[in-house]
């Protein structure tokens, strides 16, 4: 709607945040009318980086279409690839083996630790903080080689197949993930005391972007935006899949609403996947990584359903199968997507710096709100 | 409330409806026209409370186009899938972004991606496919992609 | 020893024994400009180097490493490449304006260059309302931030501009409150009086708590009146892409920036001054003899040092803090800094009254 | 008592912002902390992980034999048309035609180093190279024969 920009009658201005803008992290487009530094209205314009996965998988076959999911919300690929995996599984009735189960839900929150460092660091560059992006990045570094050591990837694995996953876990993994753990609890107070503390951080995020448990709700929010405002909507403890329900953990719920609140639900939720990891480092089954699958998988016919608990919130993956090796149509119900939805009933009213903070604690990847 | 009692509750309230078999979930199939009769029974009565909309979708079956709809209730966690079957010429169904606001994007992208026309919607335009868009809505079968690198 | 001083006092005295009066003057005045225009590239070039060196050891980095021994040419080569870039006016931007903006930025900095004491006895101008001065120039700068920010016909410029002004206006105040408690303390506007106030002692030793709330408040006031983070809103990179110089290109771009760095010596200059002494060596009461071993040490080390120093500080703040936002960035300095520099000001000065310092 | 709050919330916003700048202090004089690698520098210790993906290769032994038999099980399991097989009929020394591969096109331009050809070939006639330095100044020199001119398949594998 390039045409509309400029000023409207009430002398509001409307610009242009993006595609190109450094706060929006990815082609995300949002045209925004202010009235001086104070939001009136927020339109995203979305599409940049639309690859139409759900077409695409359309004639790629259920192995082949993990890989593409990768593509989505990369930062916690192995989730979505998780995902897709359980729904073939749970359609086509293989039995995972037990050490399959523990392998992924182990990568899993692996990669949940590593999104929350990447949106932390990401965060606190909008707000303006430079220093912590880098310190983020070392300890996302080391989960990153551990990936590196495993799947041999650092960013779209491809690594968990129907029936179990790719490859075993690379003899060095649990050495490797225990040096980490030991240098995350020693770090992960800094985090604190560069942020979390700091005055003008909290000054920041305090009442700012609120959003109530009713309109969060309506909104469709997920994951620990809607967690923030005081929802329960943990995937992993309604509908456990894999190892879940074998684990001790805490959902991490914040009652503020607000851009605090949706910030120590993530720093929490980082230490609640280190116990998650613990609990499993020591006692993982022996046995086969994989079952044996058909090489030609066909889904029966019917509908499925899949729900798993990504960085961002509850990934859907909705499958109509008419029989074939391809499925017939996918949705992929992003948690991006609906967490952008929000976006506008958030920021209107609240100055052009706090827009950020929003973006921020909503933790949009674009490639996952576009798909 | 589990499949069953959610089945028999919905045939109680919903004297006309019809359930398709085979899912995990409970699945109602309701005319378009009744869509604006179910919807907010769903969101309101307080044994269903169904106020999260989680999924929205249409899928084309070539002879017609069909909505689908995901709900779910925070409070009592059961979930209910709703389909609609529309006409594959003349696509149109009332929006439900009223009664739940997620709607509002799900019920663009159908729009663009399916070409299904959401009556009262506050504000159907395109989202994701660029401006001045002209030709089939991608997501229908017969859309043919003249450059698609991966279809071997 | 060779002091600049001595320098400065031999180079008069063959310009006056060679050429007629007339002449002397015209050719100190031209020397003098070549100086400055020469501190100007070589600080733009330290301080660059500086700041990338100090934000990437904060950062667990390495910093510039490759351009001469230790990347010591680093901003070298940048400047280069900002020399031979295209200068671009945007259609639709006012072009005098636009083009005029960036060499008032840097006129304003090289005037507020004028009064300082760099080294004992040296000084461009040594005017007796130097502090004065400082204050009066120091607020035009804002004026090419705002010719900036409308010039450049976007608007992102000008929100950037308009924060920028209000923002500089508004610190402006506590900035002068916390100078005028050293003007209270020693009763003289011009520089070299304040430092040979502190030949027993700087102010920061001397002047108890009240200086050391005045020199804190002057140090976020001048942070903020430079436009550095944390309070860099006029580009606030996040928010405006780049405020008042998101149009600006090549040289012009670089002219903005030599300003900023200039302008943080210049105000870190003037704190060293006004509390840390100047280039008044690091003196206690009447131990003479720990006195004249500090006056070994050139006086032009002791300036430059200081300065340095708090451009360290100020550093250091750059990438330790999140940035304020709009509204409490004003909140910050009408709520907090103002009444409490109008409370410490009260305070200075009766302690001037009562003799209470050392 | 307004007073007092108000002190004390300045003091302890000074406090909370000291606190950040110890910490940042601490990382600037410990430059033992520093995790920069220098890569094109550090390219002779530079060691990737053994899985690492880098592209496609089909190791050979030393008298120029691969294991690969042309069943073209990776270029269906390719989901983009990554892999051409390209097959042709050997005869062997009884007379009998044998299927066998010609060439194995692989287009590194298309590859999403996936990783399902290598899972799914049934005689691992093919791995993962641990390069990563692909760039060249000519897209055509992406597209590859896997299989060395001459090569044969390894006696036994079928």
């Amino acid at each position: 709607m390039v045409e509309e920009i400029g000023t409207t009658q009430d002398g509001d201005l409307i610009i242009n945040v993006g595609p190109q803008h450094p706060a929006t992290h990815g082609v995300l487009h949002l045209v925004i009318t202010l009235h001086g530094e104070t939001i009136k209205k927020v339109e995203p314009h979305l599409g940049y980086i639309h690859r139409s996965i759900e077409k695409m998988c359309e004639s790629l076959t259920y192995r082949q279409f993990i890989y593409v999911t990768s593509r989505m919300d990369y930062l916690s690929s192995h989730i979505n690839n998780h995902g897709c995996a359980l729904l073939v599984e749970r359609a086509m009735q293989i039995e995972v083996p037990a050490r399959a189960q523990v392998i992924r839900v182990l990568m899993d929150e692996l990669t949940r630790i590593a999104s929350h460092e990447l949106w932390w660091g990401a965060m606190a560059m909008d707000l303006g903080a430079f220093t912590p992006f880098f310190h983020a990045f070392r300890e996302r570094e080391m989960i990153n080689e551990i990936m590196e050591d495993t799947c041999g990837a650092r960013l779209t694995m491809n690594y968990m197949v129907p029936g179990g996953v790719q490859e075993d876990i690379h003899p060095d993994f649990v050495r490797k993930v225990k040096e980490f753990i030991a240098l995350f609890k020693r770090k992960v107070d800094e985090y604190d005391e560069m942020v979390t503390d700091n005055i003008i951080f909290r000054k920041r995020m305090e009442n700012v972007g609120v959003i109530s448990a009713a309109d969060a709700i309506s909104y469709g929010l997920s994951g620990p935006s809607l967690r923030g405002s005081g929802v329960s909507c943990d995937v992993r403890k309604y509908y456990p899949y894999d190892v879940y329900n074998q684990v001790q953990f805490e959902e991490i719920i914040e009652t503020g609403g607000d851009s605090l609140a949706r910030y120590m639900v993530r720093i929490r939720e980082m230490k609640q996947s280190i116990s998650i990891i613990e609990q499993l480092l020591d006692g993982i089954p022996d046995g086969d990584f994989c079952a044996k699958t058909k090489a030609v998988i066909k889904l029966p016919k019917g509908e499925f359903y899949q729900r798993v608990e990504t960085a961002r919130g509850e990934l859907g993956i909705y499958v109509v199968s008419e029989g074939a090796t391809t499925p017939y149509r996918i949705k992929f119900r992003s948690p991006g997507f609906s967490n952008l939805s929000a976006l506008d009933h958030m920021a209107r009213g609240s100055k052009i710096g706090d827009l950020v903070a929003m973006m921020g604690t909503l933790d949009l990847v674009i490639p996952d709100i576009d798909r | 409330m589990s499949n069953e009692e959610l089945k028999a509750k919905l045939s109680e309230l919903i004297p006309t409806a019809t359930f398709e078999e085979g899912g995990e979930w409970t699945t109602l199939l309701i005319e378009p026209k009744a869509l604006m009769e179910v919807m907010p029974l769903m969101r309101n009565d307080v044994a269903f409370n169904m106020d999260y909309l989680f999924c929205l979708t249409a899928v084309d079956w070539k002879t017609h186009i069909t909505m689908v709809y995901h709900l779910t209730s925070t409070t009592y966690r059961h979930n209910l899938v709703i389909k609609s079957k529309l006409d594959k010429s003349k696509p149109e169904i009332e929006t439900v972004c009223l009664i739940w606001r997620s709607a509002e994007f799900l019920e663009r992208e159908v729009y663009e991606l399916f070409g299904v026309n959401f009556i009262n919607h506050p504000d159907l335009r395109l989202l994701i496919l660029p401006d001045g868009w002209e030709g089939k809505n991608p997501l229908l079968k017969d859309f043919d992609d003249p450059i698609n690198m991966i279809k071997l | 020893m060779w002091s600049i001083s001595k320098i400065a006092s031999l180079v008069h005295e063959w310009l006056s024994n060679t050429f007629s009066a007339t002449w002397v003057t015209v050719f100190e005045m031209v020397i003098a400009g070549v100086l400055v225009i020469s501190l100007f590239a070589v600080l733009g070039l330290i301080l660059v180097m500086m700041e990338r060196k100090v934000s990437a050891w904060i950062q667990i980095r390495l910093g510039p490493n490759r351009v001469g021994p230790k990347g010591m040419f680093q901003s070298a080569a940048d400047t280069v490449k900002l020399l031979v870039k295209e200068g671009m006016t945007p259609n639709g931007a006012d072009k005098l304006l636009f083009n005029v903006a960036p060499f008032l930025a840097i006129v304003v900095s090289m005037l507020l260059m004028a009064p300082l004491a760099f080294a004992k006895d040296f000084t461009l101008w040594d005017i007796n309302i130097g502090v004065l001065y400082v204050s009066a120039i120091s607020s035009v700068s804002v004026i090419s931030i705002l010719m900036a920010g409308w010039a450049s016909n976007n608007k992102y410029s000008l929100m950037g501009a308009m924060r920028s002004g209000a923002q500089i206006v508004s610190y402006e105040l506590s900035a002068g409150l916390s100078i005028m408690a050293i003007v209270v303390l020693t009763g003289s506007l011009n520089f070299n009086d304040i430092i040979l106030s502190q030949a027993d002692g700087w102010w920061i030793f001397k002047g108890h708590l009240p200086i050391w709330i005045a020199f804190i408040v002057f140090l976020i006031a001048v942070t903020a009146e430079t436009n550095r983070a944390p309070f860099d809103l006029a580009e606030a990179e996040s928010e405006l892409t780049a405020g008042f110089h998101t149009e600006y290109s090549g040289m012009k771009f670089a002219l903005f920036f030599l300003a900023e760095y200039v302008n943080v010596f210049i105000v870190c200059a003037i704190g060293a001054t006004l509390f840390l002494g100047g280039w008044m060596p690091f003196h206690i009461g009447h131990w003479d003899g720990f006195n004249h071993i500090m006056d070994f040490i050139p006086s032009s080390l002791w300036f430059f040092g200081k300065t340095f120093f708090l451009i360290f500080l100020i550093m250091w703040f750059r990438w330790s803090f999140p940035r304020l936002r709009i509204d409490q960035l004003l909140n910050l300095e009408w709520k907090y800094l103002l009444p409490i520099s109008m409370v410490n000001i009260l305070l200075v000065t009766a302690m001037a009254i009562l003799k209470w310092h050392f | 008592m307004y007073l007092v709050n108000y002190i004390k919330e300045v003091l302890s916003a000074l406090r909370s912002l000291l606190i950040g700048m110890r910490r940042t202090l601490f990382y600037f004089t410990h430059h033992k902390e520093i995790i920069t690698e220098q890569y094109p520098d550090n390219r002779a210790t530079l060691k990737l992980a053994d899985r690492f993906k880098g592209e496609v290769v089909m190791p050979h032994n030393e008298n120029n034999e691969h294991r690969c038999t042309g069943c073209t099980a990776c270029e269906l399991a390719c989901p983009n048309g990554t892999i051409k097989v390209i097959t042709k009929f050997d005869i062997t020394p009884e007379g009998k035609k044998k299927k066998a591969i010609d060439k194995l096109v692989y287009h590194l331009e298309l590859c999403t180093m996936c990783n399902l050809c290598v899972y799914a070939c049934p005689s691992d006639a093919i791995k993962m190279a641990q390069t990563f330095e692909h760039s060249v100044f000519d897209r055509n020199q992406l597209t590859k024969v896997l299989n060395f001119p001459d090569s044969k398949i390894m006696d036994g594998v079928e």
